[in-house]
């Protein structure tokens, strides 16, 4: 961390600092863009919805939380903001007011209370067991001080990040994702998805890597039960993605699976793995929020919601569908289009990691879930431009520049860092080297 | 020979003596009598019990030239001056808190009856407590029983009188098996005087004599005995007899005619089969068994009760399975929290009795909750003994009940056993339950509109006018009760240091 | 003259209080002066005892040998007594509004005010029977606040009250006897029970302090001794907010800390199976009172709930016997205080301006309360524990109480606090979440007749915000005045 | 064995006791039950009496000419007369007590019987209310 | 549960009570000391100080009554008391307040008595000067033999009976009033209360009291003893009349 500055100082150990480091940078960029885009392209949509100015102030304090976030330097500045950012960010769930959304953004904040209070935990060990909070590579816990409570240590590590994860969608703190995402607005999904569960892979990085410290967990119990959480997780969002008719539920499924991949790097533990990680953390939310604002864009024009409804629609509004389909080809990560790097990176790295077993089905997860992928957002675009015979004709027509400049954005990003990936791969290849 | 020793039998003679002489005086003169008398005796007994405390050691009295064992014999203590002292005392304010009543209550050719009966009351009260004679004992248990019914009765209405026939025959039962008892003890001793049967008994115990006679006499006493003092559930007569008796008559019923018997029982197993027998005995089981269901069960009578003076009866019936709890620990302390016991609860239903006479007064003669409503504010006197017997009961520092809670639970936590564990439980619930009956009270005496077609400075100066009206014997009676009230929670250590005194003199 | 100046501090208010309804004021003016007069007296009075005699001793009067009515200002009471005689004027000033319509009005300030002076009587007991004097009036003057609307469900209310308080302080007094006749000393000192302790006796101490924690933890609604506070919501929102999250149960969790550090000592108690008992108590109640308060619909017994698990977060934390576990309870203790009277005070706000009672019929009240909502916010976010309000700071330093600890039973509280911070959030956001966010189909025009409440009722409110926030960022000064405890309690450090 | 015939009095008196315990309690008729009473009286007098009486002695009544020379062995106790005599004064008294609160009663409420009379009571409780 | 079965469910209760109760006590009597033994424990040196010291420091030959009005006076004082007390009782509870006219009295005395019936009265002319003089005969000796105060005055109040039933309330009321009884008896438990507590209070402080036995076997002889059975028959007479009067009709006329 560097250019650390102390906002408050409650007690001596307990300070609220704020600090950079690359990784904190790198999310810091990735979630700015996501929201400057999502931002133009709520321009539009909000015609689609009342109470528009509320809707705005949430959306910006949301990211002031989400980029104190990723600049926070010690574990209570992070919990701080992270628990900020779930009240604040609640709002964007629950906008449309219906019953369902509200009930959606009580179950969204409750998980997310309930991890943070888990990761809240860890604090107090940490407090005790540590020699600080600040976020230290290789972690902060004080050797002397854990001998002979290792396994207390190693419990308090497993809970608090899987409390982060449940942010993250981790099994099996996942459950408020397809709920949340389908009732809220397109942009606010766009983001929840697309960078705020990013946030939560933030704060198990800054737990993995520098709290805990790799040293204490690798090879360890927990290591293993945090790769199976997240292979099952994977595994069964794409599952759950597969059966879903509704397509913003698809897609908060997809988003489920999605973010495993990149927890499965982080929980890898090393250099190339995390490097995959932070690829596919940044990949996956320029496609995830390209996918999103497309689905949106699909409920302004047309009101539906479901995927049996959009056979031919694909004819009325090509733009949207030809990146609802280069988004699609590059989340399965077909070459040349991001996410075929990444995943080939998480692959490689949890292969060299050597852990029996999982180093290999880790891949064979990836593998069978990039499949699933493919079945479950193919079918939309084939529907889509190829209706099948004797479909009636569907109605529909394509959006105003407003919605369609950041969606092609999106997707010119997506192919564009799928073939020249070398910068940002340089950049975050540092910014996973300074976690070790 | 000091003079204060012959405090005891003059003061005894001295009563009897007015008592004889009221009845051919005018009501008037029997009245103020019957009130210098007893206030007489109080005086005296403070000067017997102040010499106590200032050394005299503790003494028979022989009536007659001859002592034991061959003729009649008082002896007193440090308890017994107490004892005296105290049943003087209230006995004098409890006629001075229910003068009104009286005046009302009692036809006018009774009057002298009634005096003659309350002075032969206190003198059967001061021979119990003096005595050391088992035979004179039963014989003033006898005059105890007829005047304490006559009292009741004086007020005559369906109630008293069926609840005085009531009574009579428990009590009568009671006299009978004490009657017999010391017809077993004499026959097995030979003698009718307490320390020389003691001695007898003692040398039975060893040599292992007789023990079963011994045993049943015992039993039978300690039944007898408390069959008198309306032990649960000897005690139904109770209620009928205080609802509609005379304000005093109730108060020294339930203040001090059930605890003389008690006192009586306490020397009988302390004074006659001694301190190292007594504990041995099934007997203490048994009345420590029905004190805790008596403080339970009248408890929860008085919870249910609508009428004031039942309630306050019932509550004796609480009050004094608490006395019976502690005696029937079986342990010098236990006897020493029942003589607590007995002292506080003599002033505070005493005062309580008085004080709802007054309430009553203020609620147009009405016992019933519903009609006393606001009557605590109509009259502050009673408003006020209301709240000093409701700290007190609750156990609040300070005040009477707090230390005979004190001296109950540290007794009871000292005895092993069941005995422990039921009796705090019991001590617990009865707590409870008094606490909220007797806040019950307050809040319905204290409720009452508080705006009027007067403004509220108005009403108060009318009320102080009426209280200048209210008799003046009263309110004297009401604040000395609660005076004496404070004097037993303030200086509860005097008094706990007196008791455990005289009970050392016991032995 | 300390000694004295104590007793005026506890005097002035009761006697104060006792001449109410004699005096009977018609005018409410005039009431206000001469209560708030006294009440801020007080307050003064207190504050400046609390600042300038420390250590002060004064017996009031020898009861017997053993027992004497003693007062004594310690670093343990004064925190108690800086509590409560910060919130009193403020929920005083609310009272007057929300009374305002009430009637025996002068019979309400009356009790409403001993109770304060007997409150302090609490705080500033030299030993457990004059602890235990004061705890009893405290239920006898406080018992005509929850009866006060007549209600039947109030009486019953009321009844329920007092049996259980009854009944816990027979029990406490129960176990005071216990100590008392196995040569322990009721007076509050550092040594604990002293020689009183030998092995023989362990089983029997241990059995008294059982009784006492029982008995005390009656106000401090231990599970499963909870009961009344709940039903005790029917009083008005004064004597709730301030008597039932503040002065009555603090008291009853004041007293299990005298009674774990003062009477026994932490030494005693430490690793001592009935401080596994009590630590397991503690931990059920904490979950056990955020569920119901989670299943609760009605908005004061939700709070009351919320009451019953913060009060044993406290009563956790002093039962660890640890230095740390007695600064951070004296700190949560303080923290709830704050934060719970804001929380009881939106209620009554809203009650006394909609006559609303249940949290489903609150939607859309942020903007027709836009200060009480605003309060009820950051209250709500400061009792789940989120940094940098106070509750965070509070529940944060119990955690690592319970941490260093480092036995069985303190996990399980760190388990219990974790899951009842998760249950905090759900029964507190939910309300927040309906009253900013009422939802489809919520009609505007059915709350324009719901208003702010005027200053009388904002103005505690926003200061208890403000404290909430200043105290949270800026602890150290309380901190250090909490640590002053330590020094009392824990001798050697 | 031996001892059997001269005991019986005692055995009696103890009989009695029991038969007159059981008629006050069992008894609803007042009177009575004031019968009972006496007939518990008088066991515990016939076991005084009884108890005074030694083998072969007279009543304890000098005659003037003895006087300097009694020999106590030749006469029986006086102490139980004693007893007995004040035994009876009381019994008297109280029964003559218990017979003028029957006659009361009687006026009142025009019964004898207890249970009758409690129950009239409660019933005037009733209306009371 | 019904009344009758409650009563029922009582009666057997009290009926096993009270069986046990006797077997108890039978099974208590059989260890008592036998009957008649001079071995038994109550024949101690108090029966032996009675019957030998008594005759010549009373004076009284009858060693009961000796017993009773001199070594154990307090308790025939309390004795007297008790029939005090339970006169004054059966007055407060009989005794017709308020002027109740004179003819109802009559007429309430008719209906107890056949007044002035011939062969009553004549019969009792004759028998009432003999019990009464039976009476004080028995009270004078009660210091030489069987008898005394308590017997005598037993034996008067019978005689005032007679009269009282033979010739009705008025005749009788002629020499015994209501005001009459009250002084006498007064008087009497008076001096009883005052002579004795002076003999107690000279006996216990050591004193010498003025009291002498006389030379035993006179009448006037045995100190206060005489006196003291002349007033516990005046007590006893008087009270036994007095309860009688009250049962029967309420209260004296004058």
């Amino acid at each position: 961390m560097t250019n650390v500055y102390t906002l408050l100082k409650i007690t001596d150990k307990l300070t609220l600092q704020f600090g950079s480091d690359p990784t904190g940078r790198f999310f810091l960029c990735l979630v700015t863009i996501m929201w400057i885009l999502v931002g133009i392209y709520a321009q539009k949509y909000k015609e689609h919805q009342k109470h528009n100015a509320r809707f705005f102030t949430f959306y910006i304090l949301t990211w002031v939380m989400l980029a104190s976030l990723t600049m926070a330097a010690n574990y209570l500045t992070m919990y701080l903001c992270f628990e900020f950012m779930t009240l604040l960010s609640m709002p964007l769930v629950l906008h449309n007011g219906t019953p369902e959304s509200i009930a959606a953004a009580k179950k969204y904040l409750f998980y997310s209370i309930f991890g943070a209070t888990l990761g809240l935990m860890g604090m107090f060990f940490v407090n005790t067991y540590g020699t600080t909070l600040a976020f230290t590579a290789g972690g902060v816990l004080d050797p002397a001080k854990i001998a002979g409570h290792e396994t207390l240590i190693l419990w308090v590590a497993f809970l608090s990040i899987a409390g982060f994860g449940a942010k993250a969608g981790l099994f099996p703190l996942h459950a408020w994702l397809p709920t949340a995402h389908p009732v809220a607005p397109a942009p606010a999904s766009a983001v929840l998805s697309g960078c705020i569960t990013k946030a939560g892979v933030l704060c198990i990085i800054r737990l993995v890597y520098q709290i805990y410290g790799v040293q204490l967990l690798r090879g360890t119990w927990v290591q293993m039960a945090l790769i199976i959480l997240a292979l099952i997780t994977v595994f069964m969002g794409s599952m759950m993605a597969f059966g879903e008719d509704l397509m913003k539920k698809r897609f908060a499924f997809s988003t489920v699976s999605q973010v495993s991949y990149v927890l499965l790097g982080v929980f890898t533990m090393n250099e190339t793995a995390l490097l995959g990680a932070l690829l596919h953390a940044a990949y996956h939310s320029i496609i995830k929020d390209g996918l999103f604002l497309c689905a949106g864009t699909i409920i302004f024009w047309t009101h539906k919601e479901h995927v049996s409804e959009m056979k031919g629609l694909g004819r009325k509004m090509p733009v949207t569908f030809g990146s609802l389909a280069i988004f699609s080809l590059g989340l399965v990560g077909i070459p040349p289009f991001a996410g075929f790097l990444s995943k080939w990176y998480l692959a490689s790295g949890s292969l060299s990691e050597g852990l029996p077993v999982l180093s290999w089905l880790a891949p064979a997860i990836l593998l069978l879930s990039a499949l699933l992928t493919a079945g479950y957002l193919f079918p939309i675009c084939i529907h889509g431009f190829f209706p099948a015979e004797g479909e009636p004709e569907a109605e529909g027509k394509e959006g105003s520049a407003l919605m369609l400049v950041p969606i092609l954005i999106l997707a010119a990003a997506t192919v564009l860092i799928g073939i020249f990936a070398s910068p940002l791969k340089d950049a975050l290849q540092a910014a996973a080297a300074t976690m070790f | 020979m000091n003079f204060v020793q012959n405090i005891p039998a003059l003061s005894i003679l001295l009563l009897m003596f007015c008592g004889i002489v009221c009845l051919v005086l005018p009501a008037r003169w029997a009245r103020h009598l019957a009130d210098c008398a007893i206030a007489l005796v109080c005086a005296a007994s403070v000067v017997l019990w102040v010499a106590f405390l200032r050394g005299q050691e503790v003494f028979t009295y022989s009536m007659g030239e001859i002592g034991a064992p061959f003729g009649n014999e008082l002896r007193a203590g440090m308890l017994e001056a107490a004892a005296a002292t105290l049943f003087s005392a209230v006995t004098l304010l409890s006629i001075l808190g229910g003068r009104a009543h009286l005046r009302a209550d009692i036809g006018k050719k009774k009057v002298n009856l009634y005096y003659i009966s309350v002075l032969f009351l206190l003198c059967s009260m001061l021979a119990l407590v003096y005595t050391n004679d088992l035979f004179t004992a039963y014989v003033f248990v006898e005059i105890n029983t007829i005047t304490a019914c006559g009292i009741v009765m004086s007020k005559e209405d369906g109630y008293t009188l069926a609840a005085s026939m009531r009574y009579f025959i428990m009590s009568l039962i009671g006299s009978g098996l004490f009657l017999i008892a010391v017809s077993i003890l004499y026959a097995l001793t030979g003698h009718l005087l307490m320390s020389n049967i003691q001695e007898e008994v003692a040398a039975l115990y060893a040599s292992g004599q007789y023990r079963a006679p011994l045993q049943v006499s015992i039993a039978l006493m300690g039944v007898g005995l408390s069959l008198k003092s309306a032990l649960w559930p000897f005690s139904s007569w109770l209620p009928d007899a205080h609802s509609s008796a005379s304000a005093s008559s109730s108060a020294m019923l339930s203040g001090l005619v059930l605890k003389s018997f008690i006192f009586l029982l306490v020397k009988v197993f302390y004074r006659v089969v001694g301190v190292t027998i007594i504990p041995t005995h099934a007997i203490l089981d048994l009345l420590l068994v029905f004190g805790i269901l008596g403080m339970i069960m009248g408890s929860v009578n008085a919870l249910f009760e609508r009428d004031i003076k039942r309630m306050l009866a019932y509550s004796s019936i609480g009050q004094i399975g608490y006395i019976f709890c502690g005696i029937g620990l079986g342990t010098i302390a236990g006897v020493a929290a029942a003589m607590v016991q007995i002292a506080v609860h003599a002033c505070t239903k005493a005062m309580l009795f008085c004080a709802a006479g007054g309430l009553m007064d203020a609620s147009g003669g009405s016992k019933k909750f519903k009609d006393l409503e606001g009557a605590g504010r109509r009259d502050t006197y009673a408003g006020v003994a209301f709240i000093v017997g409701t700290l007190s009961m609750i156990g609040i520092p300070f005040f009477g009940g707090f230390i005979t809670k004190l001296s109950l639970v540290t007794a009871a936590v000292e005895v092993g056993g069941w005995r422990n564990t039921l009796s705090i439980l019991a001590i617990i619930v009865s707590t409870i339950l008094t606490a909220i009956y007797y806040i019950n009270v307050l809040a319905i005496i204290f409720r009452g509109a508080e705006t009027g077609p007067t403004t509220a400075r108005e009403k108060l100066r009318e009320q102080w006018k009426k209280q200048m009206r209210l008799d003046t014997e009263y309110e004297l009676a009401i604040v000395l009760f609660i005076l004496l009230n404070l004097a037993i929670g303030l200086q509860s250590d005097r008094l706990m240091d007196v008791i455990r005194t005289g009970l050392a003199m016991f032995g | 003259m300390n000694g004295i100046a104590i007793l005026i501090v506890i005097m002035l208010p009761i006697l104060g209080g006792a001449l109410l309804p004699l005096l009977d004021f018609d005018a409410r003016k005039a009431r206000m002066y001469y209560v708030m007069a006294i009440v801020l007296a007080t307050s003064v009075l207190c504050l400046s005892l609390i600042s300038g005699s420390e250590g002060t001793q004064f017996v009031l009067y020898h009861l017997t040998s053993t027992i004497d009515i003693a007062f004594r200002i310690d670093r343990f009471g004064s925190v108690f007594a800086l509590l409560v005689s910060v919130l009193w004027p403020l929920s005083t000033l609310y009272a007057f509004e929300y009374m305002s319509h009430s009637h025996k009005r002068n019979r309400f300030f009356g009790f409403f005010t001993m109770s304060f002076g007997i409150t302090l009587g609490v705080a500033f007991s030299g030993n457990l029977i004059t602890m235990y004097l004061f705890y009893e009036l405290l239920t006898l003057s406080t018992l005509p606040l929850i009866t006060h609307d007549g209600s039947r469900e109030a009486k019953v209310a009321g009844v329920k009250y007092l049996v259980y308080s009854i009944a816990g302080a027979t029990a406490a007094f129960i176990g005071m006897i216990a100590v008392l006749t196995r040569g322990g000393s009721l007076e509050f000192n550092v040594i604990g029970l002293g020689s009183a302790v030998t092995e023989a006796n362990r089983n029997f101490l241990d059995a008294a302090f059982l009784f006492m924690f029982f008995g005390f933890g009656v106000k401090a609604a231990l599970f499963p001794l909870h009961g009344w506070l709940p039903t005790a919501g029917v009083a008005p929102t004064p004597v709730t907010a301030l008597l039932h999250a503040v002065a009555v149960v603090k008291s009853g969790v004041f007293a299990i800390g005298r009674v774990v550090y003062y009477t026994y000592d932490a030494g005693y108690l430490a690793g001592s199976i009935v401080q596994k008992v009590a630590l397991w108590f503690a931990a059920f109640t904490i979950v056990y009172g955020t569920v119901m308060a989670w299943k609760e619909l009605h908005f004061k017994k939700r709070l009351a709930y919320s009451t019953v698990s913060n009060l044993s977060y406290i009563l956790f934390a002093f039962l660890l016997a640890t230095p740390q576990g007695l600064t951070a309870g004296l700190l949560h203790m303080i923290f709830h205080g704050l934060m719970k009277i804001a929380l009881f005070f939106v209620a009554g706000a809203v009650m006394h301006q909609s006559g609303k009672t249940y949290v489903t019929e609150l939607g859309g009240f942020a903007k027709a309360m836009p200060i009480s909502f605003g309060v009820f916010t950051i209250a709500s976010v400061a009792l789940i524990g989120v940094p940098p309000l106070c509750g965070f700071l509070s529940k944060y330093a119990i955690a690592v109480a319970a941490v260093d600890e480092g036995s069985v039973s303190g996990y399980l509280g760190i388990a219990a606090l974790l899951i009842s911070a998760v249950f905090t959030s759900m029964y507190l956001l939910t309300i927040v979440v309906k009253a900013y966010f009422p939802g489809e189909g919520f009609d505007p025009a059915s709350l324009k007749d719901v208003k702010e409440a005027n200053w009388y009722m904002t103005l505690p409110l926003i200061a208890l915000a403000v404290l909430m926030i200043v105290l949270g960022c800026l602890p150290g000064g309380l901190t250090q005045f909490i640590a002053g405890t330590l020094a009392d309690a824990f001798p050697g450090l | 064995m031996t001892y059997f015939f001269a005991d019986l009095p005692e055995y009696a008196a103890m009989i009695l006791f029991g038969i007159g315990l059981s008629i006050l309690m069992l008894a609803k008729n007042l009177v009575k039950k004031i019968i009972g009473l006496n007939i518990m009286d008088t066991s515990v007098f016939l076991f005084l009496a009884a108890k005074g009486y030694v083998e072969g002695t007279v009543a304890p009544i000098v005659t003037a000419e003895e006087l300097g020379r009694i020999d106590s062995a030749l006469y029986s106790n006086p102490v139980p007369a004693g007893l007995v005599l004040t035994g009876i004064v009381v019994s008297v008294s109280v029964t003559a007590v218990l017979l003028s609160l029957v006659v009361r009663l009687n006026e009142e409420f025009h019964t004898l019987d207890i249970d009758e009379i409690i129950h009239i009571l409660r019933k005037r409780d009733r209306e009371d209310l | 549960m019904n009344k009758e079965k409650r009563d029922r469910i009582y009666a057997i209760l009290c009926t096993i009570l009270t069986i046990v109760f006797i077997g108890i006590m039978l099974f208590m009597a059989t260890g008592l000391p036998h009957l008649g033994l001079a071995t038994n424990p109550d024949i101690n040196e108090v029966p032996e100080f009675y019957v030998e010291e008594g005759p010549e420091e009373t004076g009284a030959l009858n060693a009961v009554t000796a017993m009773i009005l001199h070594y154990r006076a307090f308790d025939t004082l309390g004795e007297s008391c008790v029939l005090f007390v339970a006169a004054i009782s059966v007055f407060i509870l009989l005794r017709i307040d308020g002027e109740a006219s004179n003819e109802t009295v009559v007429a309430i005395d008719r209906r107890y008595e056949p007044v002035n019936d011939p062969i009553l009265s004549k019969t009792f002319l004759i028998l009432v000067p003999a019990v009464f003089m039976f009476g004080i005969y028995i009270t004078m000796n009660g210091h030489l033999s069987p008898g005394g105060g308590f017997s005598g005055g037993a034996i008067l109040a019978a005689g005032f009976l007679l009269y009282l039933n033979a010739y009705g309330l008025e005749n009788t009321e002629r020499f015994l009033t209501s005001k009459l009884y009250r002084r006498v008896t007064a008087l009497a438990l008076c001096f009883y209360a005052a002579a004795k507590g002076y003999t107690f209070y000279m006996g216990a402080n050591g004193l010498e009291s003025f009291e002498s036995a006389g030379i035993p076997g006179r009448i006037l002889s045995a100190g206060l003893i005489l006196p003291l059975n002349i007033c516990v028959a005046i007590v006893v007479s008087m009270t036994i009349y007095s309860m009688y009067i009250m049962i029967r009709k309420g209260g004296f006329n004058k």
